[in-house]
């Protein structure tokens, strides 16, 4: 209704989204934006899986071309290997947008989140609440690709402050993910009792560290600053005392719109831009308080920001029923 | 020759206590923070869940078998005290029996396809444990559970997890110091005691071990093999699913994890075990010993600020060195023995 | 003079404080057979061990045809030569390979057996081999299908088949039932003619009286006797092997006390005869039979390991049909299998834990077991029986065959029952040991009814009250044990109708 | 009662392969793109490096042993054909020698520990396994592996994925179709094929065998029971370094966090395929069946749009119920034999 071909008319059009990281809540709800604004948009959608194997993904692409559909969203993946699959996509004459992948290709638009924008916002309230002289701990693992683009905002902040002390750097991707950061940050804060600020730009780090620091009774004295939200993240910033601060995030459900927008744009003949960043969000531990926000959906009703993101916008889109 | 050969039998005997003795020295002089109550509790801590796994690890591997399938039990029955709690707002009783339950449930199944149905061990909890993964996203299609949620028909979750519930995970108690020993560390020293008891003092431990050792035999010893097995998937099944309820009740939410790490490093504390003591075997002793020392090496290596990839690489080297010695000193000394 | 095949000269071995071989001198010659006897643990299967690679030896040395000869792995023993066939019948095969397999297993070994398996001449040649023993079984039948007595058969054969210059052969007949073991002293007697060495230990006296042609006994690990002056003297040779005079067996037939076990038109399969049996109190009952007569079967049936095909039991009157060995245990049954390693030792346990593994909640409270209770059940069986041992807490697989054998017929003395069943009870156990057993089993034989199975006569004779003859799976001779006609008996085991078909 | 044991035999012989037939029927009419010249290759593709690894586990499997290094093996083959091309910037040749070497050698290690050191074989690898994950990850600090990157040293390194050694992860073969089947799928062939030659028709394959089955008597009857155990990791070890040199080639990119789940597939792979044909045993045919008979489920799923975590479930579900059914079948019919 009201939109350009080929969107006039609905279940004609087909789109794929192909997949590197699926499990877990952010995924999910990525998963969910990303169904509902197809479904207002009247798209069919087929999701490829592929469980964190690379080199599976760059086949579902091939998969999804052999399928005939009309667009593809990668979400995620590796730079490496998805090049020449997205490339092949593109000769094929299918529209694609990638999410969170350099895929280096002109014809596809890049979605964004922001990886390095959620890392340098949660590290400018850590410096406002706490000066730009303190003992910090930092979560991190190398080598994976967010985790090494909000490691690029801290390294940043770090030379720009040389007051900054980090003391430790640990961190693991050990399932389950909270429990077995919580064990190293306890042994972290059993050797460096003097930490005021823990950067852990991963919420399931920074679940971590809050057990950890609540176990070890420090919770007056640090300051948890993290990136991502989720309805349990906020149960547990807004804990009595909580020392989880702030967090960064972008609300996964909206980038999912934004991707499914913007191949829609491209697939009536426009174009979404080069990039499409969605905004962060800094989400504070005193805003949700004075809000009393219980979970994600209060969350996007008293934030505008984090409920839609005006980007991939035109006057006929559809948006998903709230 | 006396001498050689009793320093030999020392070194079987007590070559892994020194090698931890040893590390426990050198990490409380190197790490400072390392010596004292509080992180010596906090190591017990670290590793009671593995702990507690890994000693229904050892109860299958007593039989002669293998249980891959403990890590997703026992974040199945994280899953699954979360949804009775949060979304179906049960009372921490029914959640932690259901859960128990649960994990007795599927150690049967376990049980029941290896005796009656002939499934090698391996293969049958393999299986069981991709049911699993799978089975335990379907309910809330892949979420993690939390108050608050949005369930997929809208509604919003409102129960919690009650104090009593997260009493398990979290409480501590006062012994000398205020708030020194957490409930997990009570359960996991009970835990061990209750296997080991089991295992070394009772007669269904020593007809498990029987079956072990030549199942035929000890069937027509008038043993009850089936049943024995089967109990020992169930006894896996159960410890796993303890450890689940506090890791659950330690996060306060249900989280999605596979417990692929839960199962490998079970497993190691487990095979560890083999080289407490010279047993060469599985053992509860052992196991708790072995999860024990996984603990200190990743606590002290993480106090001196090890990088995070160091420490699989020192619990490799670790575990392959001490291990070579026990192994090889104790075959040597049996090799006639075939 | 002839020329030495093997020299053996002050031979030493040690496991740990325990001297097995105290300087052994001994000879083989080619065309001979030498016998070797020996109480059980007298070091034996040690000695074969150090002669076929698998030990190491701590002193003296071993000359093969003038060389030197030190073999560190059994393929530099079957590269001279030496072939083995091990006392352990489960030494000798690998269940999950066919028949064929297990038969050519060591040429496979053989590089110069190319690299390719050919399944056809696998078969050939296999069975060219099974031809030489007259085995009769399905090339590509798994071994794990077959029963102890033809694996024991596959592993002489293959042994047979490989031309040894010098063959060992330690207890190749504990499993086997006369017929199979004339055949193979047939064969014996064509590769003496052959000029192979052969040196045959076994603890069967009708064995060694068939091939013997010269005797060495062995005590504690030293010789202790050789005999080879035609006729042999083979009372002597008991006495140098055990140090003392063995004394005839004696005894007298016991009173026969209320029925216990009643057999009722039993049919151990679809197409056998009813086997109709009564056994009472007191009484002490060989049955004995050749080979696959169905001996372990119906001690199975009675063992409750598996179901007869039709037919009825009663046990002290009731109907007895147990499902599982444990029903059996508690409804006063006891059974001692036959091969030992495989269904009775449990490898990981010491003495104690393996005498005591059926009774534990006989020496348990609260299922929590008293250890002094069972440490001293442990060392009166011990005891009772002659375990030659350093301790009750000594590693089963330490022990001798024989005394391993001690251990798990002693297990099921440890308690009283109303019917006791012994399948084979004398497999490996030497001429002293048995009767030991044996007279350990009739002194105890009161108030309970006691089954024996062998397939020797000899130690059906020795023991028994009453011999019953099994054949095709239905008994077809029952005899008291008082002047027997054995020559009936032996017509009754082949299952001819005269006694002339017998003759050879 | 004839037929009715036809019957059981035919099922126990070809249940599984009707069952997969069923399947790729099943979706051929209810996944619409799923039947396909293309489809088929991508399933082949999507199964080629876990497959791979499989066959290996069998060979260790055969000789009664177990590997679970080969996931870490795999990985740390992908991580070193980065190092040496992008950073040593070696040709392809010379990185795909020395990964091959790398396998091997680990493998030698493995055995010789599990052999000479008498390590039970799940200790053994284990261990290697934690010291690879972390040794892997020690050139790089933990980071991937991908030109431009900057090293601990503060260069930038300039070596590139030649296109030589991209090939044998990507090239197609015009087969019918353009540009139709990839390299990797014609690697994973070539290997199953020799590994079901070396392990089936060759002496030593037999030898192994009889090695798993009884070690001793094949010991005793002059078997080099140490070369062929040996023997086995050492191949284990190859063929997961091959699966690691694919995944690198596929990727383009040294990643530090791909093939978590090689361990846990190729295991399955290599146990499903004990029920292919009735073989109740490791066996090479059978692991690639099993290796295929996932991939066709996994790829039909997708295509019927399934959530991730159904497949998983499903994965689990249909591995047990086949199981049990070839396993059932297959020791009732062989109950008399012991
Ligand atoms: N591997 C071993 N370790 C320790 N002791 C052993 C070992 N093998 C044998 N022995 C000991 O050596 C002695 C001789 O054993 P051996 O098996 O040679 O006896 P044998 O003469 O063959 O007896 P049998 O007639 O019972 O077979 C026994 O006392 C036994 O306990
Ligand atoms: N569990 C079984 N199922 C089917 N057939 C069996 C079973 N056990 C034995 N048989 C068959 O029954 C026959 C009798 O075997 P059994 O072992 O009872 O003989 P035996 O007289 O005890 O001989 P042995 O001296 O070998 O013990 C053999 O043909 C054997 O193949
Ligand atoms: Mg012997
Ligand atoms: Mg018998």
């Amino acid at each position: 209704a009201g939109m350009p071909a080929p969107l006039d008319d609905p279940g004609k059009v087909k789109i794929a989204l192909v997949r590197f990281l699926s499990t877990g809540d952010f995924f999910q709800a990525y998963l969910g934006g990303v169904e509902s604004q197809a479904q207002a948009i009247g798209v069919d959608l087929r999701v490829f899986d592929s469980r964190q194997d690379a080199a599976l993904q760059a086949d579902m692409v091939d998969q999804a071309i052999a399928l005939g559909v009309d667009g593809i969203i990668i979400q995620h993946g590796l730079t490496e290997s998805m090049k020449d699959a997205a490339q092949r996509a593109v000769e094929a004459g299918i529209k694609v947008v990638a999410f969170d992948v350099n895929v280096e290709n002109p014809a596809i638009p890049q979605v964004e989140q922001s990886d390095y924008m959620l890392g340098k916002l949660a590290l400018e309230q850590a410096i406002k609440d706490n000066g730009n002289s303190f003992k910090a701990g930092y979560v991190y693992v190398p080598g994976i690709a967010p985790l090494d683009r909000r490691d690029k905002a801290w390294q940043e902040v770090k030379a720009a402050n040389p007051g900054i002390d980090e003391v430790a750097v640990f961190g693991t991707l050990d399932n389950p993910i909270a429990n077995s950061n919580a064990n190293q940050a306890r042994s972290v804060l059993q050797a460096n009792s003097d930490i005021t600020v823990m950067f852990a730009p991963y919420d399931e780090f920074a679940k971590g560290v809050k057990l950890a620091v609540d176990e070890a009774g420090l919770t007056d004295q640090i300051d948890i600053y993290s990136a991502d939200v989720s309805t349990a993240d906020i149960s547990l910033m807004r804990e009595p005392g909580s020392s989880w601060a702030a967090t960064v995030a972008t609300n996964p459900a909206v980038v999912g719109e934004v991707c499914v927008r913007s191949l829609a744009i491209m697939l009536t003949g426009g174009n979404p831009g080069r990039s499409v960043i969605v905004p962060p969000t800094l989400i504070t531990q005193s805003f949700l308080n004075e809000q009393d926000i219980k979970n994600m959906e209060d969350l996007g009703s008293k934030m505008p920001q984090f409920q839609h993101a005006d980007v991939a916008m035109t006057d006929w889109m559809p948006l998903p029923k709230r | 020759m006396n001498s050689e050969f009793g320093l030999r039998e020392f070194s079987i005997k007590y070559g892994f206590l020194v090698l931890l003795a040893g590390l426990v020295l050198f990490f409380s002089i190197f790490a400072s923070g390392f010596a004292g109550a509080r992180s010596a509790v906090f190591i017990f801590q670290s590793v009671a869940i593995t702990g507690i796994l890994a000693l229904g690890v050892t109860c299958t591997l007593v039989v002669d078998g293998f249980d891959l399938s403990i890590g997703s039990v026992a974040t199945s029955s994280l899953m699954m005290s979360a949804y009775m709690l949060v979304i179906l707002e049960q009372s921490a009783f029914v959640a932690i029996i259901a859960c128990l339950l649960m994990g007795a449930f599927v150690g049967l199944v376990n049980g029941l396809l290896i005796v009656k149905m002939k499934v090698p061990d391996l293969l049958a909890t393999l299986g069981m444990m991709f049911l699993l993964i799978g089975l335990q996203r379907v309910p809330t299609e892949g979420r993690s559970i939390a108050t608050g949620m949005r369930l997929p028909s809208g509604e919003v979750a409102d129960g919690v997890f009650p104090a009593s519930f997260l009493w398990i995970g979290r409480h501590r108690f006062d012994v000398f110091l205020e708030k020194l020993i957490p409930v997990p560390v009570i359960i996991f020293l009970v835990v061990a005691l209750i296997i080991w008891i089991f295992l070394e003092l009772t007669r269904h431990g020593r007809l498990m071990y029987a079956i072990g050792s030549n199942e035929r035999a000890a069937s027509l010893a008038g043993t009850n093999v089936n049943y024995y097995k089967i109990l020992a998937y169930v006894i896996s099944g159960i410890t796993a699913s303890i450890g689940g309820l506090l890791l659950s009740a330690r996060l306060g939410r249900g989280d999605i994890a596979s417990g692929n790490n839960l199962l490998l490093d079970s497993v190691a504390a487990a095979l560890i075990g083999f080289a407490v003591l010279g047993a060469a075997k599985p053992n509860a002793l052992g196991t708790a010993i072995g999860a024990l020392f996984v603990g200190v090496l990743l606590h002290g290596l993480t106090m001196m600020n090890a990088p995070y990839y160091t420490q699989d690489f020192v619990k490799g080297g670790v575990l392959v060195i001490a291990l070579v010695f026990t192994f090889a000193l104790t075959s040597r000394s049996r090799k006639g023995g075939h | 003079m002839k020329k030495l095949a093997c020299e053996i000269r002050g031979l030493e071995k040690a496991f740990g404080p325990n001297k097995v071989l105290r300087k052994i001198d001994l000879d083989l010659f080619p065309g001979e057979v030498t016998v070797l006897m020996g109480a059980n643990g007298a070091g034996k299967s040690t000695l074969v061990k150090i002669l076929c690679g698998v030990h190491k030896s701590d002193g003296g040395s071993i000359n093969l045809f003038g060389k030197l000869f030190r073999p560190k792995k059994p393929v530099d023993a079957f590269n001279e030569g030496v072939v083995t066939v091990h006392q352990s019948i489960n030494d000798g095969v690998v269940p999950d390979l066919d028949v064929a397999s297990n038969l050519m297993l060591d040429r496979l070994t053989d590089k110069k057996s190319g690299f390719f398996v050919s399944e056809k001449n696998l078969r050939i040649e296999s069975e060219k081999i099974a031809e030489i023993m007259g085995l009769s079984f399905d090339s590509k039948k798994p071994v794990s299908e077959l029963g102890v007595a033809d694996r024991q058969l596959i592993a002489i054969a293959r042994a047979m088949a490989r031309n040894p210059k010098v063959l060992i052969l330690d207890e190749p007949t504990s499993s086997l039932s006369a017929k199979e073991a004339d055949r193979l002293f047939k064969l014996l007697d064509r590769l003496r003619s052959t000029n192979v060495a052969i040196l045959y230990i076994s603890h069967r006296m009708s064995d060694i009286r068939q091939i013997a042609d010269k005797i060495i006994c062995m005590r504690d690990g030293s010789i202790s006797g050789t005999f080879d002056e035609k006729p042999l003297d083979y009372e002597g040779a008991v006495t140098a092997m055990i140090g003392h005079k063995m004394t005839e067996v004696n005894f007298k037939i016991s009173e026969k006390g209320r029925e216990i076990l009643k057999l009722s038109s039993l049919k151990l399969d679809g197409d056998s005869a009813d086997i109709n049996l009564k056994i009472h109190q007191n009484e002490v009952v060989a049955i004995t039979g050749l080979l696959g007569s169905g001996k372990t079967q119906l001690a199975s049936i009675l063992f409750g390991v598996m179901k007869q095909f039709s037919g009825s039991i009663f046990l002290n009157g009731n109907k007895y049909s147990p499902s599982n060995p444990m029903e059996a245990i508690n409804l006063g049954v006891h059974m001692s299998p036959k091969d030992r390693s495989s269904n009775a030792v449990i490898k990981d346990f010491d003495i104690e834990k393996n005498l005591t593994v059926p009774f534990l909640n006989n020496y348990s409270w609260l299922s929590l077991l008293k250890f002094k209770g069972l440490k001293n059940v442990a060392k009166e069986t011990i005891n009772d029986l002659g375990i030659v041992c350093q301790s009750e807490n000594d590693e089963i697989e330490t022990l001798s065959g024989g005394n391993q054998q001690k251990v798990v017929v002693g297990r099921w003395l440890l308690r009283p029952c109303s019917l006791l069943v012994l399948d084979e009870p004398f497999q490996g156990v030497d001429i002293k040991a048995r009767r030991d057993i044996g007279n350990y089993i009739r002194e105890t034989s009161i108030n309970r009814a006691t089954i024996v199975f062998v397939a020797e006569l000899d130690e059906a004779l020795e023991i028994a009250d009453r011999v019953l003859v099994m054949n095709e799976k239905k008994i077809v001779g029952e005899h008291k044990n008082k002047n027997v006609d054995i020559n009936q008996i032996l017509v009754e085991i082949a299952g001819q109708s005269t006694f002339s078909e017998l003759s050879r």
